[in-house]
Parts: C-alpha cells; structure tokens; sequence
C-alpha cells in the first residue's frame, strides 16, 4: 500500500460508511454491522499509518488545486496522526455506545444520525492530515456543517435554540475571524503549507508586520477557531447539550472540540514557530486568557446540577489546558497539549458514556438525583471514577503526564501565575467530578416516594413506557452501552503507561529544524 | 465679457437647450405621481436625447445626407472605370491605401464639394425612436392592466389601496390559493372592469 | 433662417414646461403630440429628415394615438400630489449642471472638424458611395448595411413589444378569479 | 459553419421566438423553446472552446468592417457570461413547464416561451457585441421582455412591479444612451475598441468624463445597485416563479458584464480609478448596499423579497470585486456572477417549487414542510449554504478570491468587513432553514406533497453545480481569471 493509497482511503472509508448506510437504513442491524466494520477497517490502517508516521515517515497525498495556490491537499505528521489516532478509535466505540443507546431510547431518524457521524469522523480525519491551512480550514467547516444536524437532532425548539447558538458561534468565529486570519497569514506568507518552524519568520524579519500585529493574528486564530471555545466564545459548547449523548460524546470528547484545539497547536507549531512566538512574547496573553478560561469553567462546572451540563464546562477548562499549552510554546508544554488531546479524549468520552449510560438505565440528568445509585450501576460509576481520576490529572490516570508537562511548561517560561492557576484548577477539579461517584457509591438513595415522583416528573411524558428501575440489586444500561464505556475507562488508565510512547511520538514536531 | 466665453456659449447653446429639453422631460419624470404623466414625461425626456444626436451630427454649411442622383450616377460610373471592387473586411481602424486612393479619385468628380452632414446619429435615432415607441407601448399597456386591477392610475391612489389590503400579500395569498386550484367560483360572466362603470 | 432656429426652440422648451404642469392628462398628450413635432421640425433643419419624418410619424403620430386610446380607458385627470417637488428638482438641477459641464469640451455645434465628422475616413458618405454603388440616401443606405444589425434589433424590439403587449392585455377567463373578484367587492362598496 | 456561431447565437432565439407565436400551441412552443435554448447553450460551450484555443473571435456583420459596420467579438470574457446564461436559460427551460402551468394562464402559454426566448436573446446580444450602440439596442429587447414576463405574476402587483421597473430601467436606458452619445461625440465611433483606442484621456476631457459617468450610473440602474435597486425587489417578488428564476440569475449578470466591459475596454481602468476616483465610491456604494441589503433581507416575511434583497447585497460583492482593479479582485467579481447565478438561480428554483405546492411563498406558510417536502427543504438548506459561503460549494470561492484580493491590496476594512456582511446571510438563510424543520407544520403544509420529479431533478442539477464549482474551478476561477488577465491584459 503506498503512501498516498493509505490517506485517501483514510479519507473515503467514513465516506463509504455514509454511503452504505444511507443505502441500508431500512435494517438497522445491517446498517450497524457496515458502520462496524468500516470503523474497524479504518482504525486498523490508521495504526497501520501511525507505526509508520511515528517511526519518521510523512505519507502525503495532494487531492487537488481548488484556486491557483490554494490545494487541498494531505500530509501526515505526528500530531495530526495521534489525533487520528483518537478519533478512530473512539469512533468504532461510540458507535457501539450509540447503538446501545439510539435503540434503549427509541430515537428518530437513526440513519441520518450514523450518516452525519460518519461525515463528522471524516472532517476529524481531513482535518487530522491536512497539510496546508487552507484543507484545515475547509474540513474544520464541513465539520461545522455536518455536526449541526446531530446537535438539533431532536427537532424541537430547545435544539433549534441549541442549534442556533452552535451554528451562530461556530460559523460567525470561523467567517469573521479564522478565515481573515488565513488571509492574512496568506498575504503575508505566500504560502499556507504546515512547515516545521512556521511559516511567519520571514514576514517578521522583513517587517511586514510588527508585533502587535503579530499579536492581532494570533488573537484572530485563537478565537476564529471556535471550537477551541476559548472564553468568550465558548457559548455554543453547553448549548450543544441539547442532543443525545453520543453526540455530546462526538463532539465533546472527539471531533468537534479536538479539532478546535488541535487547529490551535497546529497553528502554533507549523504557521507562527514556536520560536518566533517565544522571542516575540506575544503568546503571554493567550496564555493569561486560557489560564482565566479554565479557572472560570471549572468555577462554572461546579455549580451545574445537571451531569452534562458540569461535563460542558469541564471540558471548556480542559480545553484550555490545551490551548494554554499552545500558547506557552515551549517543548514540554506543546507535549503536554498534544497528549492531553488524546488523555482528555478517552476520559472524556467515559464520562459521557456514563452520563448517557445513567440517562438510559435509570433517566436521571441531575447529580443531585444521582445519590446512592452506584449499587445499581456499579460498572457505570467505578468507570466515572476512573476516568475522572484521569481528567483530574492524577496517577494512574492518563491525564497525569499530560497535565505534568504543562506545568512544566509554566515553571520553565516563568509564568508561576499559571503554575498556580493550573493547580487551582486541578482542585476544582476534583471538586466537581469526585463527589459524583462518592455520592452515588456511599450516598443514601432519597426515598422511594421523592424518587419516583421526581423521575416521572422528569421523563413520564418523553418516555411513558418506561418502567421504574427497582432500587435494589444490578441494574446496568443495556450491553451496548456499558462495555464500550468500560473499555473507554481502561483505556485512560492504559494511557498513564503508554505516556512515553505519546511523547517520543510528539518529540519531532517540538524541533525546529535548524536547531 | 471675454470672447474666448462667448464663442464658447455660441458654439454650445444648442446643446445646453437640447439639456433643458431632456431636463424638463427627466422631471416630470421623477416628480409625476400618474402613470401616464410618467410616460409622457419619458417620451418627452427620450425625444430630447434624439435632439442631441441629431445635433451632434450637423455640419456647418452641410446638407441632408442625400446624394443627388446625378452625382451618384456619375460617382458609380467612374467607380466602374478605376475597376476597383468591393473593399471586404480590413483590419479594425486602418483604412487601406486602396480607399483612399479611390476617394482621392472621386476628389474631382462632380458634387464632390458638397458638404454632408454626418448620416450615422440620423441613423442610431431611427433606431432609437423605434425601441422609444416600443416603450412607451409596452407602458401603455401595463397602464391599461394596472387600471384594470386597481380602477386608478394614480400611484399615491394605488400605494393605499395596497396599504389597505394589509400588509404586503396579506390578500395576495388568497388570491394565489384561488388561482392555484383554478376556481371559478367567483369569476362569472360579469368580471368586466371598472372601466366600464367609470365611463 | 436663424430666427426661425430660435422660434422652434423657444416653442420646444415651453411646450415641455406646459406638459409638465399641465394636470389635464389629454391635452399633456397633445402638447408631446406637438413637442415631437416640433423637434421633427428641428430635425429637419438639422439636416435629418428621415428622423425627423419618422419622429413626426412615430412620435407624433403613433404615440399620440396609443396614448389617446389608453386615456379614454383610463380616465384624463392627474390629481394633485401632496409630494415635495424639491427632490427631484434637485437630481434634474445636479444631472443637468453635469451634462452642461459635459459639454464645455463637446466641439462646437456644427464644426466640420469635430471627430465625429472626421473619425471613419473616409466618410461614412464616402464609403457607401463606394459600397452602395450610389444609392442616393446614405441613411437609408447605411440602415440596412453597415448597421443591419441595429435595425434587425429594432425590428426585434417591436416584436417584443407586440408580442408583450398581448401578453399583458389578453383577458383569460381562467385567470386570475380574485382580482375580478375583488374588483366586484370594490364595485359593490362604492355603490354602496 | 463554425466561424459563423457567434451569430448564430443570437439569430436562432431570435428567429424562434416569432415562430413560437406562429405555432400557437403551448406544447408545440414549448418544446421548440426548449430544443432552441439548448442549442444555444450547445454553441456557447462550443464558442467557449473555441476561444481557449483560437484566441478572441472577431466576427463583422455583413463583411463590414469596424469602424463602419457591427463587430461581434467574443472573447473568454463574453464566452464565459455567455455560456453560463444560456445554460441557466436552458436548464430553468427544463423546470418551467409545472410551475408555469400552474402560475400562467394556459392561453398565454405560448406568448410567454416566445418572450422568454427574446429575453434570452437580448442576454446574449449584449454580451457578444463589440459595439456600444448595439449593447444598448440589445439592452433595450431584453428589457422590454423582462417588463412583460414580470408582469405576468399572479397579484395585481405584478403589472405595477413590471411598470416601475420600466420607467426606472428606461431612465437607466435612456442615460446609458446619453452616455454613448457623448462617446460617440468626442471619438466618432461606436466600436468598443475603437473608442477604447482614440477617447482621448489626458488631461481628462470633461465631456468623456461626463459621459462615462451617465453610462456608468445608467449601467448602476440596471446592476442594481445600493440606491438605485429600488426597482428590484418588488420586480423579483411579484413575477411568476419562473421568470423570477430567470432573470435573478441572468439579468443582472448581464448588465455587470456591460459595466466590465465599460470600465475595461472602454475607458481603462487607469482612467477610472486613477484619474477618478471611481474604486472608493464603487467600494463605499458596494458595501453600505451589502449591508443595508443583507439587513433588510433578514426582515423579510416573503422569501421571494428575501432572496431579493439579497440578490443585491450579492451584487455588491461583484461590484466590490470590480472596483479592485486587480487580477484576484476582477477574477472574484467575475467568478461571483458566474456562483451567484447558480446559486440564486437553484435557490428561487426551491422558491418555485413550495410556491407550486404551497401556494405561497411567504415564510409563515412554509412552517415545518421539512417533514412533507424533504427534498425541496434540504435544497434550500444546500442552496442557502452556499449563498453564505460555506466551504466546498461555489459561495466559498468567490468569498476566498474576494477576500485575498482585498487582502492582496491591503484593503483591511474591506475585507473585515466583507466577512462580517457574510454573517447576516447566515442569519436570513437560517430563518428560513428552521421555520422548514422546526415548526410545527400548518394544515396545508401537512397536505402538501413533495416537488414533483420534473421540477426537483433540474433544480438538484444547479444546486449540484454549486458544488462541483466549490471544488472543481476549472470552468469557473480558471476562466474567469483568463477573463480578467485579458480585460487587464487588454489595456496598457
């Protein structure tokens, strides 16, 4: 297989899961079993791709030239290819995820939501391999334009509202701000291809642009890519809730958000250098801005009741961690951002997985509901507890190494300020995501009476054939949904072990090339 | 008064009338609140753009562009005598040696000191006066129609009535419905006009 | 002849200012009847007396007649307008001051140098003598050849107009029942 | 035969067009319009080809040479309008038939294909001219054409719409013809590159000066443009659903080409921008029209009078392009005609398509027909991304060959707020996007059935051109920067 074969067949491989299952969408079951086995086939090439990219090939593959200069066009390095990494192997276990729950809950129009989630898989991998800003920028709004339809999934007025501010933000930053920011690298360059170093050194020393410009483009970039949601353009992420939880999975876990914050390290690795942006020191307010987001949001999570809504505004301040690394620019902090990418992905998606999980076996949204309910669902809860341990950054969970880079990228460029602000934030961590599964293992169950009453209250009407869970012994979400949120929580503890594997993978891209 | 100004005003003052004319036309125009004011007004601004073509085209001392015959006729004949055929295409904005040759040998023919005004805006306005009738036709026509739809000509008249069907296609859509299913409910033999009760 | 120069124009500008304040529809019409044919008369010394015996037919002539038949359809009376006259006084006044500046670099009226009697040389006379084998009237002459086309257009130009005039005028009883219906209801309130 | 197309072009609508009203009969008429468009459209893809190969064709009426007679001259600028509007001509031919049984009295039948099929022709004339006369007497059969088929709407405003825009549109006229006449004056010619090579430019004559300005303005009326559009939406709203289709992505197009053609061949770009100071006022006029025209297209409750204005802030984006002057701006401008007929044609497309079986085309009565017209929905949701501009489809490229051409001149504010205009296309496309899928339907809207195939197959057509011109831009932004290379190239 040559280089090339294996991006575009990368590429068509969600393509043709689209294909074949708008084809077959009458029998769910034959619709499944193609979307299975295409994930499969693509997780397998992209660790196929991965062992070879991470041994220092870099497969390209040129699609095409839309306008003179401006192709479309792919090449992978090792950034965009842990990111595919991720996204397709989290594709084949939400799709497992989604199967379990789309059926335990009777959706809609299954099909057009497995076909949009394979048109989203596909701009995570455009996005993954692109080689010039400008594919980058394509994929990332044919992401946009493909997630909406599962954001408003539901089709009633809380979806167009949800739908309305995702759209609103994602499309308005992406217009108004990423978009001129590539017009301008673009003037300013004459070129948009990722090249180690940056692309901008040149401009600089020739004075097109000073340094306050210099800062203007960074701010442009920071905020036109949206689904970085960096505050204040973070709105669009809680809104987004409003629809099934293996899309809040997607998109928070996955595609949407990662492809925010990998666009934004992409951008500081390959189109500023992280030279250029340390000697111009105009990353410092990035810094202080991503240090201030994941203060606030984790502030924000704490108070949320509702179980998605706090994992909305956790993974705000998780994405901030990783644009914080970006933007300190140092080698260890730009390590730390990329695996945090992949850490918070897998611990993420558990935490989703189980919210999605408590939803469907025991329709609970609010934590405050949740008391006592881990005798129930203890395979649920024990995987909250872990990957939580994960995302608060604490052996053994994957999120520890991520998070300990990034300190030291504080603690090497002198910002204590962050050092602390990050350690603050790890707290609140803890503060927000522990006390879940502590309530829910050693918490009393409210009464019978109070309980029922509350959960008919809340679901009677969405779901009148549902039966009350008993409050004693055993009683897990469906197969589908519990193994793979399972595997997801072993996974990010795995990941503690495989940390050194993620850093000598992500070791390249931190070298600029004459040093 | 300085004569360079003077001469200036008598070499223009044609065309500054012709401006007034067009001017006046081009009023009425914009200002006229009736259909029919507004064509008239158009034809009006219209005939004075002929004005000016046709002005552009007289010379001083020239006369019609019509050859009288007895020069064409000998024109014809020496032009059979130099033998010379018919200049086909040539190159945009060269003029061949041949033609000018052959106009050199026309200098001394009879009536070849008759001055003609220039015949090429004499015709453009012929075509213009026809496209300016078509016009006003064609206006006349949805004048004819608008009457029959709102029984005024008036647009102040006609802005109102429309304000007072409701907002914009309020009434409209209901209209659309009986056409769409073709009813013709309403439409029995007596759907004259208002014309008809107006005279 | 001069005078009689100024005699046309001076009846031309104040024709077109009768028309425009006239409110009396039917005489506006006769007065453009007469503005056309004083222009053609203007034409004619102008030394275009194909145009101006077409506008006198056309102008004159045809257009007077339509607009006569569409008033008796309609009726004769402008109402007076409550509408300020000072905007468009004020785009004439501008389009006007701009097409007098145009001019100030026009040549002359009449100067047998202008680049229009210059430019195609030789002569568009002079050519169609050549080309026509003589025939007498060069307009005539240069209508149906070097511009043919135009006149093709033109003739384009009155068939669509005929053609659109069909369409807009022909009554269907198929079509459109709510406006009849409407001018019904209309007729029956203002009886009553 | 093949040196002879450039007028073939123009004769064959022609000549059919009387034919269609000798035939009399709707089918009959139909059918020889049809056949006829899409020969027109089959020779302008040939003309199109043979100019990338030949070079400019110059074809003289009658075997009479400029400066005397008539040239025709195409050129990859006027092939590319040229194939373009005749293959939208042709294709919204192909959808008519439903819609305009449905909407037109079938009595009237055939007189409508035969003024469609003029309209067609004084498209093509104007674009395949060399000949400044000639433009306007081209002008003028398209005009005429349009005043009729806009007055065929089914309300009583139809006839009023169709009068105003004749008496604007003849002002508009009437100026362009006082333009050429002044034109005509100081050169002698009526020839396009005749009068290119002698108006003389130094010292700036204040006659050329004025004369450009009333072809200009006179051209404005025409384009659309900010002031003097008033004519526009009222004339898009009230005619029938084909026509509207027509000449929304036609028209207008049309008379953007004729301003080309002006500003470049004929007064040269160093006169206009230079000597005057015609790029800050074009690009002042471009983006006030953009944004006052998106903002009112956003409170519109007639999706008719939406897309219509916003088919004028869409103008100002061509304008925007123009006004540039450089090789990327003039390419954007040029492209955009091309992607906004698409688009705009495929989207009044859908427009026709509710209006057949909703009987209306306001917003109110279109609530939740995403559940019973799911094709037609989604059509407009494909169209209304593209309008915005949204990567992959043809909306994008203009939006990027405008914004780096912006970019390229340093036109900061321009291209900021470029961008920020493109917002509020989101905003009234996506108005109309959730009232189809996320309201609760109305009883008629419940009724109603899908477009029938007829309709559906030729609108997906467009709209899939849409995208293949978002990602394939071979046949766009590669000939129409030949275009400009040529206008600019063309001009010393």
């Amino acid at each position: 297989m040559t280089d090339s074969m294996q991006i575009w067949l990368s590429l068509l491989l969600p393509l043709i899961a689209y294909v074949l299952l708008t084809l077959t969408g009458k029998s769910p079951n034959v619709r499944e079993g193609c979307t299975l086995t295409v994930a499969t086939i693509l997780f397998l090439l992209t660790c196929r791709m991965a062992s070879g990219v991470f041994a220092g090939e870099r497969p390209e593959w040129m699609w095409g030239e839309w306008l003179p200069g401006f192709q479309i066009a792919f090449k992978v390095e090792p950034l965009g290819m842990l990111f595919a990494l991720v996204a397709s192997g989290l594709w084949i276990l939400t799709t497992i995820y989604a199967v379990g729950y789309m059926r335990g809950h009777n959706e809609d129009n299954q099909t057009r939501f497995f076909g949009c989630f394979a048109f989203a898989i596909f701009a995570a991998i455009a996005a993954a391999y692109a080689k010039n800003l400008f594919t980058l920028f394509v994929a990332y709004e044919v992401m946009t334009i493909s997630t909406y339809p599962l954001v408003t999934h539901h089709g009633n007025e809380e979806a167009r509202n949800g739908g309305r501010v995702y759209l609103g933000i994602l499309l308005s930053t992406s217009i108004a701000f990423f978009m001129l920011a590539i017009a301008w690298t673009y003037s300013l360059a004459g070129t948009l291809e990722f090249t180690l170093g940056g692309i901008l050194a040149e401009p600089v020393a020739d004075e097109k642009i000073s340094s306050v410009g210099l800062g203007l483009l960074l701010a442009l970039f920071a905020f036109g890519i949206g689904k970085a949601a960096l505050m204040p353009f973070h709105r669009w992420l809680p809104a987004a809730m409003v629809a099934p939880t293996p899309v809040s999975a997607l998109l928070h876990a996955v595609a949407v958000v990662k492809v925010g914050v990998f666009s934004v390290l992409k951008v500081v690795v390959y189109i500023f250098g992280l030279d250029l942006l340390t000697n111009s020191g105009v990353n410092l307010w990035l810094a202080y801005v991503a240090g201030f987001s994941l203060v606030v949001a984790s502030l924000v999570a704490m108070t949320k009741d509702n179980l998605k809504a706090r994992l909305a505004y956790s993974t705000i301040g998780q994405l901030a961690y990783i644009t914080l690394g970006a933007a300190l620019a140092t080698p260890n902090s730009i390590i730390g951002g990329g695996m945090h990418i992949a850490m918070h992905a897998v611990g993420k998606i558990t935490l989703f997985f189980c919210a999605g999980a408590i939803y469907v076996g025991a329709h609970k949204k609010n934590i405050s509901d949740m008391r006592g309910l881990g005798r129930q669902m203890p395979f649920t809860f024990g995987a909250f507890l872990l990957a939580s341990v994960s995302i608060i950054g604490l052996p053994p969970g994957g999120g520890a190494w991520s998070k300990w880079f990034l300190a030291v990228g504080t603690v090497e460029t002198h910002q204590y300020l962050l050092t602390a602000a990050l350690m603050v934030s790890s707290l609140l961590n803890i503060a927000y995501l522990v006390p879940i599964p502590m309530l829910a293992f050693m918490g009393k169950p409210k009464t019978d009476e109070s309980h029922s009453d509350d959960a008919h209250g809340h679901e009677a009407d969405e779901h009148d054939s549902h039966h009350h869970a008993p409050t004693d012994g055993i009683h897990e979400a469906p197969m589908m949904c519990v193994v793979p949120l399972c595997i997801a929580a072993i996974c990010s503890v795995a990941l503690f072990f495989a940390a050194d594997w993620i850093y000598e993978a992500l070791l390249p891209i931190t070298q600029t090339p004459n040093s | 008064m300085n004569s360079p100004a003077l001469e200036q005003a008598a070499g223009l003052y044609n065309y500054w009338i012709v401006i007034v004319l067009m001017m006046t036309g081009f009023y009425i125009v914009l200002a006229r609140r009736n259909l029919i004011k507004a064509v008239i007004g158009l034809n009006i601004f219209q005939t004075s753009v002929f004005l000016l073509y046709v002005t552009m085209g007289k010379v001083r001392g020239g006369t019609a562009p019509i050859i009288p015959p007895e020069v064409a006729e000998a024109q014809a004949k020496a032009m059979h005598e130099t033998g010379h055929s018919e200049h086909g295409t040539h190159a945009l904005g060269t003029v061949s040696e041949e033609i000018v040759g052959a106009h050199a040998a026309h200098a001394d023919l009879p009536g070849a000191d008759i001055i003609y005004s220039n015949p090429l805006p004499s015709v453009l306005m012929l075509t213009a006066i026809v496209v300016g009738i078509a016009t006003t036709a064609l206006a006349l026509a949805l004048v004819v129609r608008i009457r029959e739809d709102y029984g005024t000509i008036e647009e102040d008249r006609i802005l109102e009535i429309d304000r007072a069907d409701g907002l914009p296609d309020d009434d409209d859509e209901d209209q659309w419905i009986d056409a769409d299913t073709h009813s013709l409910a309403g439409s029995s033999p007596d759907t004259p006009t208002d014309s008809e009760s107006v005279n | 002849m001069n005078w009689v120069v100024f005699a046309i124009l001076a009846l031309l500008a104040l024709t077109a200012v009768t028309v425009a304040r006239l409110r009396q529809l039917w005489a506006a019409v006769m007065f453009t009847g007469i503005y056309s044919f004083l222009s053609a008369s203007w034409m004619m010394i102008l030394d275009a007396p194909d145009v101006a015996f077409t506008e006198a037919a056309v102008g004159a002539g045809i257009s007077t007649v339509l607009m006569l038949s569409t008033l008796a359809l309609t009726g004769e009376q402008e109402q007076p307008t409550k509408r300020s006259p000072i905007v468009p006084l004020l785009v004439v006044l501008v389009t006007g001051g701009a097409l007098i500046y145009g001019t100030l670099d026009m040549p002359h009226y009449g100067d047998p140098n202008a680049v229009v009697h210059q430019h195609p040389d030789p002569s568009f006379v002079e050519r169609s003598l050549d080309d026509m084998h003589g025939l007498p009237n060069v307009v005539t002459a240069l209508l149906a050849s070097y511009r043919g086309y135009d006149t093709l257009g033109e003739t384009t130009v009155v068939l669509t107009a005929g053609i659109a005039v069909l369409l807009i005028l022909r009554r269907d009883e198929m079509e459109r029942p709510a406006i009849a219906n409407r001018a019904k209801r209309r007729r029956r309130k203002a009886n009553a | 035969m093949t040196e002879h197309l450039p007028i073939l072009l123009i004769v064959l609508p022609l000549v059919a067009a009387p034919l269609c009203v000798i035939l009399h009969q709707r089918t009959a008429a139909y059918t020889l319009a049809l056949l006829v468009s899409w020969i027109t459209f089959g020779i302008s893809i040939a003309l199109v080809a043979q100019v990338n190969q030949t070079g400019v064709i110059r074809y003289n009426l009658g075997g009479w040479a400029p400066p005397y007679g008539i040239e025709y001259l195409v050129d990859s600028l006027s092939s590319f309008v040229m194939m373009f509007v005749s293959g939208i001509g042709a294709i919204v031919l192909v959808y008519a038939p439903k819609s305009v049984d449905d909407e037109i009295a079938r009595s009237k039948h055939y007189l409508f294909y035969a003024t469609y099929l003029l309209c067609l022709t004084g498209l093509m004339g104007m674009c395949v001219t060399g000949d400044l006369f000639n433009v306007f007497v081209f002008l003028e059969i398209s005009s005429l054409s349009s005043y009729a088929l806009i007055s065929l709407g089914q309300t009583r405003r139809a006839p009023l719409a169709a009068f105003q825009y004749l008496i604007i549109g003849s002002i508009g006229a009437t100026f362009i013809l006082i333009g050429i006449g002044l034109l005509y004056q100081m050169t002698g010619t009526l020839n396009m590159a005749d009068i290119a090579a002698r108006v003389p430019q130094e010292n700036g004559p204040r006659t050329v000066l004025v004369a450009f300005s009333f072809l200009v303005i006179g051209l404005c009326v025409k384009m659309a443009v900010f002031p003097l559009h008033t004519w526009l939406p009222n004339a898009y709203t009230y005619a029938p659903s084909v026509v509207t289709c027509f000449i929304a992505a036609t028209a207008t197009k049309v008379s953007v080409y004729a301003f080309i053609r002006v500003i470049f061949g004929i007064i040269t770009p160093g006169f206009a921008f230079d000597y005057l100071p015609l790029d800050t006022e074009l690009t002042i006029l471009a983006l006030v029209g953009i944004f006052v025209a998106s903002t009112a297209a956003i409170y519109q409750a007639n999706v008719k009078r939406l897309l219509a204005y916003s088919s004028v802030a869409q103008i100002g984006y061509m304008i925007l392009g123009i006004s540039m002057s450089t090789p990327g701006g003039l390419t954007a401008g040029i492209v955009h005609m091309f992607n906004h007929a698409l688009i705009k044609g495929g989207l009044f497309m859908i427009v026709g398509c509710f209006a057949l079986r909703l009987g209306s085309v306001k917003l109110d009565d279109w609530k939740g027909a995403g559940k019973t017209m799911p094709w037609t929905s989604l059509g407009w949701a494909i169209g209304g991304l593209a309008l915005i501009g949204v990567p992959v489809t043809a909306g994008f490229i203009s939006k990027w060959l405008l914004l780096t051409a912006a970019m390229e001149k340093g036109m900061w504010p321009v291209a900021v707020l470029m961008l920020l205009s493109s917002l509020l296309a989101v905003v009234y496309v996506w108005r109309v996007v959730e009232t189809l899928y996320f309201s609760e339907p109305t009883a008629k809207v419940l009724k109603a059935k899908e477009a029938p195939l007829g309709m559906l197959i030729p609108t997906y057509v467009v709209l899939a051109g849409t995208f293949v011109f978002g990602v394939w831009t071979t046949y766009s932004a590669d000939l129409a920067a030949a275009a400009a290379a040529g206008l600019l190239g063309a001009t010393p």
